[in-house]
C-alpha cells in the first residue's frame, strides 16, 4: 500500500487510541476503551504487513516477523493469565522495560541498516532521534527490571552492590551519558557509537533507580511507563512515523500525570522521590515513647462494636493487598449491610503500592466503586463515624502527617482517628512504608487486632454471626 | 506575464522534524487533558492500559524487520517479540483488571 | 526565513494558543490567556511577514500589507472601543462574518495565482480544501451577517424578503451548493467555478440563516463561529499551512461546543433550532387563563419584604441587558448586604442572549463571580430562600417546563417558584423568548412589579433607604 | 551487499493531506478537551475569543498578498482587511470584556 493509505490508517489508529484513553474516563466504558486501544494496535500493526516497504521481504521476512508475533503473543498471554492482580505493579515494571528495549533495539535496526549504505546517510535531525531514542530506551529497560525486581522481592537483588554517595554517582553517570548521546546525535549515530550510547544508557538506568526505596517504586514505574512512550514517539521521529509518535506522546503524558499525583498524595516533590531519602527524621518520636498505651483487641470485642455500630468505615491499606483480605473484606461487609450499618470505604490516593491499587483489589472482589470514597469525601463524615475499621493501612491513616517536623509531614492523610472508635488491624506495631511510628495506635480510641489481615476479617465476621 | 510560481506550500518542502515536533506537542497536550480526567479509581488499568500502548512500537518493530537487511533483520526479529509481550500481555491484563468493575 | 524555521514558530504560535485557551478555563487565568492568544497571533503574523515567500513582495506589496493592517487595525479598535458590552452577541457575529470572508478570499487568490499558471497547477486534495474554504467561508459570511442584523433589528431586515418553505428551498439551495463545491474540487477549482461557488455558498447563508427565529441567534453564532474555524482550517489545507490547521480547528471545536452546551440548557436538538419552529403547541393555555391570577406590587411593599428577609436570590433574565440594570442591582445587593442578609445570583445557562452573557453583565458591575451560582446549586437552596427577584428572566423560570406537553417541556429551570416569596419585575405581562405564557406570574407566592428593571430596582433601594 | 537502501522515511514523501488531517484531528481533540472545561462564567468571553483566533486566516491573507501577483494580490490585501478586523477587534474586546472579571 502506498505510503498515503498507510499512514491515513495510523492516523485512524490515533484516534482510536485517543477515544480508547477517553474510555478510561469512566468505569463503565474503560472495558471498551482498553478494547478500542487494542483495536488500534491491530489496525496499526496490520496496515504496517502490507506497507510497500514491508512488502519486499519476501517469504522469509514475513516469516520472521510471525514468528516473533508467535512468540510474543505466548509470553505475553502467559504473563498476563498467570499473573495474580495483586502482583500487578511488577508486572506492569516488566512490561514497560520490555517496551523500552524494543524501541531502542528498532532504532539500534535503523541504524546498523542505515549507517551501511554510505557516510552521512543519515540526517543530524534524525540521528538526534536515535540517540534519544537509544538513551530513553535504555534507561527504561535497566530502570523497570530494577523496579521489577524490587517490587517482587528478587533474592538476586540483594547481591546486587549498592551505589555509594548515589547521588554524585548518578550525577556523574548522567553526566557522562548525556554527552555520549550528544555526541552520537552529532557523529550521526554511527553503529558503533550507538550501542556504547545504549550500555552507558543500561548502566544509568541502573544507577538511577537502585538507591531507590522500594517503597518508592510506584513512583518510579509510572515516570518509568512515561519513559517507554517518550521512546517511542523517538522512535517514531527515527522512522518518521507518526502513530508512533502520537501514542508515545500519549503514553509519556499519562505517565507524567500519574507521577505527579503520587508525589502530590505523598506531598514529596518528583526530585526528593528520585534522589532523596526518605526515614525518620532527626525529630522523629521513638517507637518504645510512641507506643507506650497501645491497647490491643480481639475479634470478639471488635464484633461487638461494630454490632451496635450505625456508621462504619473501612480503610484499606497495603495490608490488605498483602493478605489478600478483599474478598473476606466484602463479606464482613455485606454483612453490616445487610444489618442495616451504613458501610463505606474510605481510598487514600496512595494507599498500596500503585496508585488506584485499593480500587482494583476491592472491585476485583466485586465491592460496588459507588461504596469507594475518596479520601477527602470521606474526611468530611468521619466524626460521624461510628467505628473506622483500619486494614493493613499505616501511613496513609498516621496523624504524625498533621505534625510540621514529621517525615511525612504535610501529607494529607484519611483522618481515622476521628472516628468514634478506630480499630486498627495488622500483624505487629511494625512500621509501613515511610518507617516511622503511628501515634494512631495509641490513641485512646483506637484498639490493635494483632493478626494477619484475612484471617483477622474472617474471625470478626465468625464472631459477629455467632453473637 | 506572471513570474513562476510555484505551489506556494509545495515550492518548499515542510521540514519533517518540524512536523513531528508539531504532531508530538498537540498529542502530548491532548495525552494531558484525557488523562487528568481519568479518576482514581481507574489509575491502575490506566497504567497497565497506556503501557500497552506503548508497545506500539511493535509498528516499527515490523517495519525493521521487513525492510532492512542482515543483522538488523534480525534486531528488527528481536523487538517484534519484545513489542508483541509488552503490547498482548499489556492490553490483556488490563482487559482482566477491567472486567472487575465492569460486573456493575 | 526558511520553511522550518517559520513552520517552528507557527508551531511556539499553536502552543500559545492552546495555552491562552486553557487560561479561559478560570477566571482568574482568563485575560492572561487572552493576552497569550494575541501574543500567538503576533509571532505568527511577524514571523509570516519575514517568510522567503512574502519576503519577495518588494516595497510595494509590504506596502499594501502594512495599508492592509493599518486599516483593519483602525476599524477593529474602533468598533471594539465603541461598542457597549450589551451589543457583544451582534459584534461577534459580525467578527465571525468578517473571519469567514477573509478565508474563502485567501482561498480565491491562491485559486486566481495558480489557476492561471498552467492547468492542472492544483493537486485535486488542495482543490477539494479550496473548494470547503469557499463553501464554509461564504456561508459563514453570510449567516453572520443575518445573524448581526437580527440581533441589532437593523430596519434593513424587515424589508428582506423571507422565504416561503424554507426548509424545502434550504434543502434544494443546500444541495445544489454541495453539488457546485464537488464540482469545483473536481474541475480543481478553475477560477471561475471557484467564485460561482462562492456565489451560491453567499445564497446558502442567507437562506439557512434568515427563517431562523431572532432568539435562537445565539446558538446559530455559535455555530457560525465554528464554521469561520473550519474556513481557516480548510485555508490552512490549501496552503498547507499548520498553524491555520490548528488555530482553525480550535475555533472549530470551541463553537461546536458551545452550540451543543446551549442546546442542552434549552433541551432541544440542533436539528429543531436550526430548522425547527418554536412557538406555542396545540396544548398551551391561553394567556388570560394563566393570568388570571397575578398580583401586582409596587417597590415600596417589595423594599418591606426584602428588609425581613434573611436569605434572597437574584435571577436575572435578557430583561436585565435590556434595560441595563446591572449596576443598580449591585447597588440593591451590596446594600442588602451589608444589613446582614445573604444575597446570591442564580444564573441559567442560556439566560440572557448568548452564553455566559449574564455572567458577563453582571462581572462587569462588580460583582463578585463566587456570588454567582449555577442553576443546578442555586435550586437545591432555592427552599431555603424568603424572597426570589427575579429581574427580567421569563422562559429560564418558566415552571411549565415541567408539564410534559409544554413548548419548553424539559427545559431545565430556576425553581423561582419554590422560594417563599417570588418578586418578578418585568414590563408587562408579554411572553419571553418561546412566546408562551408563564405560570409562575399568576402563582400563590408570585408578585409582579411591572416597570423597566433598571427603573424598580432602583426604586426599592430609595424605598430601602428610606425605611 | 546489501541492495539499494533508501532511509525508511524518505523514501516515499509523506503525504501533506494525510499530515493536515492528523494535525485537524489532534487539534480538535485538544479544542474539544479544553473547551469542555470551560466554565459557563467564561463562555461569553470564549466565544469573542476563538473568533478572534478564528482571524488566524491573516497569516494565509499575508502570504497572499506578498507573493501572488496582479488580482490575487489584491484579493490577499482584502483578506488582510477583513481578517485585521476580526483579530485586532476580537481580542480586544475580549479583553475589555475579562479585564472585568479580573478586578476580583
Ligand atoms: N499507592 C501508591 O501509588 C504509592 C506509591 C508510592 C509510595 N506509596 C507509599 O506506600 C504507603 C502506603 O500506605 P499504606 O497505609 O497503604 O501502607 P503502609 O504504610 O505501607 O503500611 C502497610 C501496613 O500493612 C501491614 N501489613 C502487611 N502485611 C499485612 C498482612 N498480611 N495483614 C495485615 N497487615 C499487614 C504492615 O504492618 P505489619 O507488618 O505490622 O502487619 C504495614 O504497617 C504510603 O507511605 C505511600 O506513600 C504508595
Ligand atoms: N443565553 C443564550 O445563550 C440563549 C441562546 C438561545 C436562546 N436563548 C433563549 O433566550 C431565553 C432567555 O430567557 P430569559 O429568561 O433570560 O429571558 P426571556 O424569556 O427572553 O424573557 C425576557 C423578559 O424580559 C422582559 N424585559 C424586556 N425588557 C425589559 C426591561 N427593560 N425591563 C424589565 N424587563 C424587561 C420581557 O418582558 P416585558 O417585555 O414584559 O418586560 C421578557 O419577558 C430562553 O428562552 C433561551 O432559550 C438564550
Amino acid at each position: 500500500m502506498s505510503r498515503a493509505w498507510v499512514d491515513l490508517v495510523y492516523l485512524i489508529a490515533a484516534v482510536l487510541f485517543i477515544l480508547g484513553l477517553k474510555g478510561l474516563t469512566h468505569p463503565r466504558t474503560a472495558v471498551r476503551g482498553n478494547l478500542m486501544g487494542a483495536v488500534a494496535m491491530l489496525l496499526a500493526v496490520l496496515v504496517t504487513l502490507v506497507d510497500q516497504q514491508v512488502l519486499g521481504a519476501g517469504v522469509f521476512g514475513y516469516f520472521l516477523i510471525f514468528l516473533g508475533m508467535a512468540i510474543g503473543t505466548g509470553i505475553g498471554v502467559w504473563l498476563a493469565i498467570t499473573i495474580r492482580l495483586e502482583s500487578m505493579p511488577e508486572l506492569v515494571a516488566l512490561f514497560n522495560g520490555l517496551g523500552g528495549a524494543a524501541s531502542f533495539v528498532v532504532a539500534g535496526a535503523y541504524v546498523w541498516a542505515n549507517d551501511h549504505s554510505g557516510p552521512e546517510a543519515i540526517g543530524l535531525e534524525i540521528s538526534f532521534a536515535t540517540a534519544a531514542s537509544g538513551l530513553i530506551g535504555a534507561v527504561t529497560l535497566t530502570g523497570s527490571l530494577v523496579a521489577f525486581a524490587k517490587l517482587a522481592g528478587h533474592p538476586l537483588l540483594k547481591k546486587m552492590p549498592l551505589i555509594p554517595n548515589s547521588t554524585v554517582v548518578n550525577a556523574i553517570a548522567g553526566g557522562v551519558t548525556l554527552l555520549l548521546a550528544l555526541l552520537c546525535a552529532v557523529s550521526r549515530s554511527y553503529d558503533l557509537w550507538f550501542w556504547v550510547l545504549v550500555l552507558a544508557s543500561l548502566g544509568l538506568g541502573y544507577c538511577l533507580t537502585i538507591s531507590i526505596g522500594g517503597a518508592d517504586m510506584p513512583v518510579v514505574i509510572a515516570l518509568l511507563n512515561s519513559y517507554s512512550g517518550l521512546a517511542a514517539a523517538a522512535t517514531g521521529f527515527v522512522l518518521e512515523n507518526n502513530v508512533l509518535i502520537i501514542a508515545g506522546s500519549l503514553v509519556g503524558a499519562s505517565g507524567l500525570i500519574l507521577t505527579q499525583i503520587m508525589c502530590k498524595a505523598m506531598n514529596r516533590s518528583l526530585t526528593n522521590v528520585l534522589f532523596g531519602t526518605l526515614g525518620p527524621t532527626g525529630d522523629t518520636k521513638d517507637a518504645d515513647e510512641v507506643y507506650q498505651n497501645v491497647k490491643a483487641t480481639g475479634p470478639d470485642e471488635v464484633a461487638m462494636l461494630l454490632d451496635v455500630a450505625r456508621r462504619v468505615v473501612i480503610v484499606p491499606g497495603y495490608g490488605m493487598a498483602v493478605a489478600q483480605a478483599q474478598h473476606a473484606v466484602r463479606d464482613l461487609a455485606n454483612f453490616l449491610m445487610d444489618k442495616g450499618i451504613e458501610v463505606e470505604y474510605g481510598i487514600h490516593p496512595v494507599a498500596g503500592r500503585m496508585p488506584g491499587h485499593m480500587n482494583v483489589l476491592l472491585a476485583e472482589a466485586d465491592i460496588p466503586y459507588e461504596l469507594l470514597k475518596e479520601m477527602d469525601e470521606i474526611n468530611t463524615s468521619m466524626e460521624q463515624t461510628d467505628v473506622c475499621l483500619v486494614i493493613g493501612a499505616n501511613d496513609t491513616v498516621n496523624p504524625d502527617a498533621r505534625q510540621a517536623n514529621s517525615a511525612i509531614a504535610g501529607m494529607p492523610i484519611i483522618d481515622a482517628d476521628k472516628a468514634r472508635t478506630c480499630v486498627v488491624i495488622k500483624r505487629s506495631l511494625s512500621p509501613g512504608f515511610a518507617g516511622i511510628p503511628n501515634p494512631l495506635f495509641s490513641a485512646d480510641n483506637a484498639l490493635m487486632l494483632f493478626a494477619d489481615g484475612k484471617q483477622a476479617v474472617l474471625d470478626i465476621l465468625s464472631a459477629l454471626k455467632e453473637g | 506575464m506572471f513570474y513562476a510560481l510555484h505551489l506556494l506550500a509545495a515550492s518548499t518542502a515542510a521540514n519533517p522534524l518540524v512536523l513531528g515536533l508539531t504532531i508530538f506537542a498537540l498529542a502530548i497536550f491532548v495525552g494531558i487533558e484525557i488523562i487528568t480526567k481519568i479518576p482514581p479509581t481507574l489509575h491502575t488499568p490506566l497504567m497497565s492500559g497506556s503501557n500497552a500502548i506503548s508497545g506500539i512500537t511493535l509498528v516499527g518493530a515490523v517495519l525493521a524487520s521487513g525492510e532492512y537487511p542482515g543483522f538488523a533483520k534480525l534486531l528488527g526479529f528481536i523487538a517484534i517479540i519484545l513489542a508483541t509481550i509488552n503490547v498482548v500481555g499489556g492490553f490483556l491484563v488490563t482487559h482482566r483488571m477491567l472486567e472487575k468493575f465492569k460486573s456493575r
